[in-house]
């Protein structure tokens, strides 16, 4: 039921393409290995929210984007920020609640931004980042900037009424937006057959007459493919597009949900179809890439963790009078 | 204010925003019908309502479609793209027609604008400004008539004002527009048609700064919108009893003007906080407990409180006019507050 | 792309079926027009929404509904009160704010509530009244009641939030609501052309997985035959319905509005299509109804409303004490 | 309270909830994972979560899906469904998960549900129950940390309950499943763990009533929720200090036991309100501005508040420990009182 982008599909992606999906991804699942890790240690306080399983989502469809192009994130939002190029080390300060942090220790993980990557925030709330892309895409196209806003969103929040407002208001302001919405099959604990009235998310694009795609979100190629056409689409001044990625969380909700609401044999299935596994296979078999180049990207990711770590534990929290910082800047008036 | 150009509150919004976005093409206007008829262009319709009160009239047809935006009926979505535009390099001004719809939008003012540059650290900033109406008097009853700028100055990280003229609404407002912070402008539905001199040159007024509305030595009045109308209609009246009120216009809400505030009273002794919102965690003992607790040695009485009464407001017109602070509420708590055990305190010098 | 309702349709409208739906829409004109005159003497404040032109749908919509079943309503709520059947003094002492009122008073034009004849609130709140509609549909099938609710909503509501979070809701829970959209073309001075991003309202049915009717809502006839459908669905557990009626207000969309927004040509072509000339035509052609017997019925409408406004004239105002009554009831506890 | 049976917070709600639906099949729960993994019974799950605090657990088990309802994430469309069920007969229970998303619901509470009654001249009643978790100390930062409830009091119409111990959750969770009005029952996060003895047996502790959860001559430290804690804490500080403190748990934030309150200022002349909300326009200054109003002549000092700063609420932990009143602060602020011009005074008889 998904419509049609008039976007070009663009070429092929290269070996070198498919290695850099290759190095974010792993980059990803290291990272939020690592936060699993400390996280069960108590090193910071704070919800885990992990996209480990996720990974091929924020790779490919910020590949498909300038290093100007806008991003809107998700309380799931560690993916997203490092794909967009938030360096590990000011993220994991962060999450230590250093003043090194992206954010100087008073965000946290669901609060990780970086203006200078157009990252433009993780989110608490649910569904809150769509509203803010349609205003970032609204600067594009009244400045003619070119450039594209991401907002990055899940299943669950499909049923908010933020998305709603959003799509239709994107639709009608005709904003160089895409909506990207992770379809990891779960809200919390409630599954998506449950929460969601459509079949699938992407059939919502119909009630606004905008272009709605599935990708295979445990397909990097996939979902790179379809996020080029959507981006190009929402780039060439024909309004936005809806992308949906079926994709699925290793963890439950948070570290430490038990996540009784699903059966081990459905975690199986989609470990079975682990994005980065079956992206490696494709770099040996189409690219005749060596398992030692992979296994060296995969420890290369490692060591970027452990200097992030390392980086994070060495910051010092903020002193006390932060709390009393950048509640307001200084008046122009 | 007397001499020079008269206009209307309105009209000193009408220019404000004018002024502004000639000032800062950055600046935008985004609201359900704003301009009113959006789309109809082709068809020769420049603007048909120019917002729900008029005072964007004129706007679309100067700045045109792309700095004046017509929204669908979907205040959590433009609200929300307001902060996005905002965070990403433009100024906007967007208006929630009657505060009363904060129910639906209020998290995009509160989760997202007012904490964005706290939760970032510093590294964003949100100039946006929330046109918006207040207040009971025109008949629309409880979903249409509430104050609520109690829960914006309950927020850090927004800045609240609530100006009570039209001289004070086009400083104010030019102010909020050049803010790089969050702003809510308040405009009361009942003073929107009320004229005084207004300068014609662009200026700003300090948010955060009261006025001393009418100087006085025995009492002083607070308030804040329409209420300093009422303060300064009961001070006239006190004027019979002998009793010389200062009158307190507080114009910012957030930061409030503490200083002016504790000023006054230091001086009068007294004071009788006047505040058309509910009463329970309101404006009004907001300001109470500040005087409570920082001017308490200077204080020959209790700060008293003339609100609204403690329930949502009522259609009929005779008990919403009786549901508004009235000059004679505030003439009872002064004389109450006066009378009991002396008359005017030594200081009134009587 | 409207869907279609499994329910059958049911028998035609008898003669006297037909003739009590044009009592009806004389009667919610008679009232408005009323209203109109009153508004403009000044005789009481607030805003008139008036309904003039729309009378089809609150009349057919409500004739296909039980006397036990829900409604919600809007801003613009005098034609559903009445069709509902709640007594047009007690509305008109509301509107000049008696203790004789429907709400002694307190409520208004924008809050008429009748919960004696199911009428459970106009609301002053765009798209306020679909997630009420929800829960009053959830009281039914909890109860097993069988009865069903009606939610009526403007075009410029069908973009704001709460209606797609009441939409997705009842579809999940397979809740007996009709979800029923009076499109007249405008949302305050906003065309739907350019609000709305869907080509129909009903389109959005799709979203949900629920049946999308379009009725044309100048034919009272048309309106009330796709209302018995989607109510008849709804009330035999098949989930809810999304019936978009088609109409158009001859005010602008308050007493006083002139209405700049659009042209006189397409004032004249919806007039051209009027409700009640064309029922009146058709009980005419169809059944041979005499013209001095509609006569009689708009005559009749008329005295009602002198009848109407004489009781709201001599009421008396609430006393000031009632400032403070009905804020909390009694506890139980 | 000591002796019997001992349940944490957490087991009070659940068991309140339970005997509740035991005794009225009207009453009803919905809201994110109050259940969890909905719709897998056929799988033979029952539920998973219980509630994202885990406060409803076995309630699926024993009510099913008719009586409990997971929804999908759309606090605008189940509350508002909660409204609708209450207005047509049911009493629902209904949950926002954290007390920070109220800014997407809003209108549902304050424009809906508190004004339903008045608005129809009282034909008609809203038995509504919101369960909402506040409070800072989990880490999580400026969405999901902050206490609010001043909203609430501050809406004409709806009923706000802060317990600040199992006992008195149970007794007020039941007294607002049981009231007609609509009530918010405000859970502190760090409460939840907390055990006491609760009895067995289903009992409702009136809404509206505060204890005094200490005796004392000295000064009145008045606190809600966690903060009563820090109240006690502070005064068990302050025997050091030679000031025999009395604490007075509000528990009810609207309506408030103005009595309560004022009669132990009354005797001992001195109050500290401590609130975890922001200062402006929150619960501090509306019990600063009771006392200072209604027990003025009674003060032997300025009422002092001790709340959260006028920022939002930081990540980092010691930052986020330092941002909630302390016993510290407390204390600082009862000797900051007691101390400048004269001891404690005369009627402390210390
Ligand atoms: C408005 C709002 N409601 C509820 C929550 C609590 N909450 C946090 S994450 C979440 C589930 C979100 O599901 P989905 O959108 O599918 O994202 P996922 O967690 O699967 O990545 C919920 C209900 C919230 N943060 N904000
Ligand atoms: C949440 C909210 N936003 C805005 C308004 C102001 N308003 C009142 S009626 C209206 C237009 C509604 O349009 P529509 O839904 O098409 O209903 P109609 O007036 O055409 O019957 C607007 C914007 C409101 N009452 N509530
Ligand atoms: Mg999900
Ligand atoms: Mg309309």
């Amino acid at each position: 039921m998904s419509g049609e982008t008039r976007a070009a599909a663009g070429a092929p992606p290269s070996r070198d393409d498919v290695l850099r999906l290759y190095a974010t991804m792993a980059l990803i699942r290291a990272f939020d290995q690592r936060v699993a890790t400390l996280v069960l240690k108590g090193a910071f306080s704070g919800v885990g929210h992990l996209c480990v399983g996720q990974e091929a989502v924020a790779a490919g469809v910020c590949a498909a984007l300038r290093d100007d192009d806008y991003v809107t994130s998700t309380h799931r939002g560690h993916g997203h920020c490092l794909a967009k190029g938030v360096d590990p080390g000011e993220m994991m300060a962060e999450l230590f609640g250093k003043a090194t942090g992206t954010c100087h220790g008073k965000g946290g993980s669901m609060h990780i931004a970086d203006f200078r990557r157009g990252m433009l925030g993780a989110n608490g709330i649910v569904g809150a980042g769509l509203p803010i892309a349609c205003g970032a895409a609204l600067t594009a196209k009244l400045t003619d900037s070119g450039r594209v806003t991401v907002a990055f969103f899940g299943d669950g929040a499909s049923n908010i009424g933020a998305f709603h407002e959003s799509l239709n208001l994107a639709a009608v302001w005709k904003l160089p937006v895409v909506f990207v919405c992770e379809n990891n099959r779960y809200g919390e604990a409630t599954p998506v057959e449950y929460a969601l009235s459509a079949e699938h998310v992407a059939d919502r694009a119909a009630s606004y007459r905008m272009p709605g795609l599935i990708a295979d979100g445990q397909d990097v190629l996939d979902v790179y493919g379809k996020a080029r056409e959507a981006v190009a689409h929402a780039r060439s001044g024909a309004g936005p597009v809806l992308l949906e990625c079926e994709t699925y969380r290793y963890f439950g909700h948070f570290v430490g949900d038990p996540a009784r609401y699903r059966s081990a044999e459905e975690v199986e299935w989609y470990r079975a179809r682990d994005c980065i596994i079956r992206c490696a296979e494709y770099l040996r078999e189409r690219h005749g890439v060596a398992v030692k180049q992979l296994d060296e990207i995969g420890a290369e990711a490692e060591r970027r963790l452990d200097a992030a770590v390392a980086f994070a534990e060495s910051g010092t929290a903020p002193g006390l009078a932060a709390i009393l910082e950048d509640v307001y800047g200084e008046a122009r008036a | 204010m007397t001499g020079g150009r008269v206009i209307s509150f309105r009209e000193a919004i009408t220019e404000a925003l004018r002024q502004e976005m000639r000032r800062d093409a950055r600046v935008i206007l985004m609201g359900e019908d704003v301009a009113g008829g959006a789309g109809r262009q082709a068809q020769g319709l420049s603007e048909a309502w120019g917002g729900a009160f008029a005072e964007y009239k004129g706007l679309f047809t100067e700045f045109g479609d792309g700095r004046v935006l017509d929204t669908p009926i979907s205040e959590m979505g433009y609200l929300g793209a307001a902060v996005g535009a905002a965070v990403t390099g433009l100024r906007p001004v967007a208006e929630l027609m009657f505060v009363d719809f904060i129910g639906v939008c209020l998290d995009q003012l509160m989760n997202q604008a007012a904490f964005a540059r706290y939760m970032s650290g510093g590294r964003v900033h949100v100039p946006l400004t929330l046109i918006t109406h207040v207040g009971a008097g025109v008949g629309m009853a409880a979903q249409h008539s509430k104050m609520l700028y109690s829960f914006f100055a309950h927020i850090p990280g927004l800045k609240v004002v609530a100006p009570s003229s039209a001289y004070h609404a086009k400083g104010l407002l030019t102010a909020a527009i050049r803010d790089d912070d969050p702003v809510v402008f308040c405009a009361h539905k009942l003073l929107l048609g009320q004229s005084e001199h207004v300068p014609e040159e662009p200026y700003a007024f300090p948010i955060g700064q009261a006025r001393v509305a009418r100087e006085g030595r025995d009492v002083t009045l607070i308030g804040a919108a329409l209420t300093t109308s009422v303060c300064l209609r009961a001070a006239q009246a006190l004027e019979e009893d002998g009793i010389d009120a200062e009158v307190v216009d507080l114009l910012s809400l957030s930061p409030l003007d503490e200083e002016t505030v504790l000023a006054s009273v230091r001086r009068t002794g007294r004071a009788v906080v006047v505040d058309e919102g509910f009463p329970r965690c309101g404006l009004a003992v907001d300001v109470a407990a500040l005087i409570g607790e920082r001017a308490f040695d200077d204080l020959d009485g209790p700060v008293r409180t003339v609100t609204a009464p403690h329930a949502p407001v009522p259609f009929s017109r005779p008990l919403e006019t009786a549901f508004m602070p009235s000059a004679d509420q505030v003439r009872a708590a002064v004389l109450d507050l006066t009378a009991p055990n002396t008359g005017p305190s030594g200081r009134t010098g009587a």
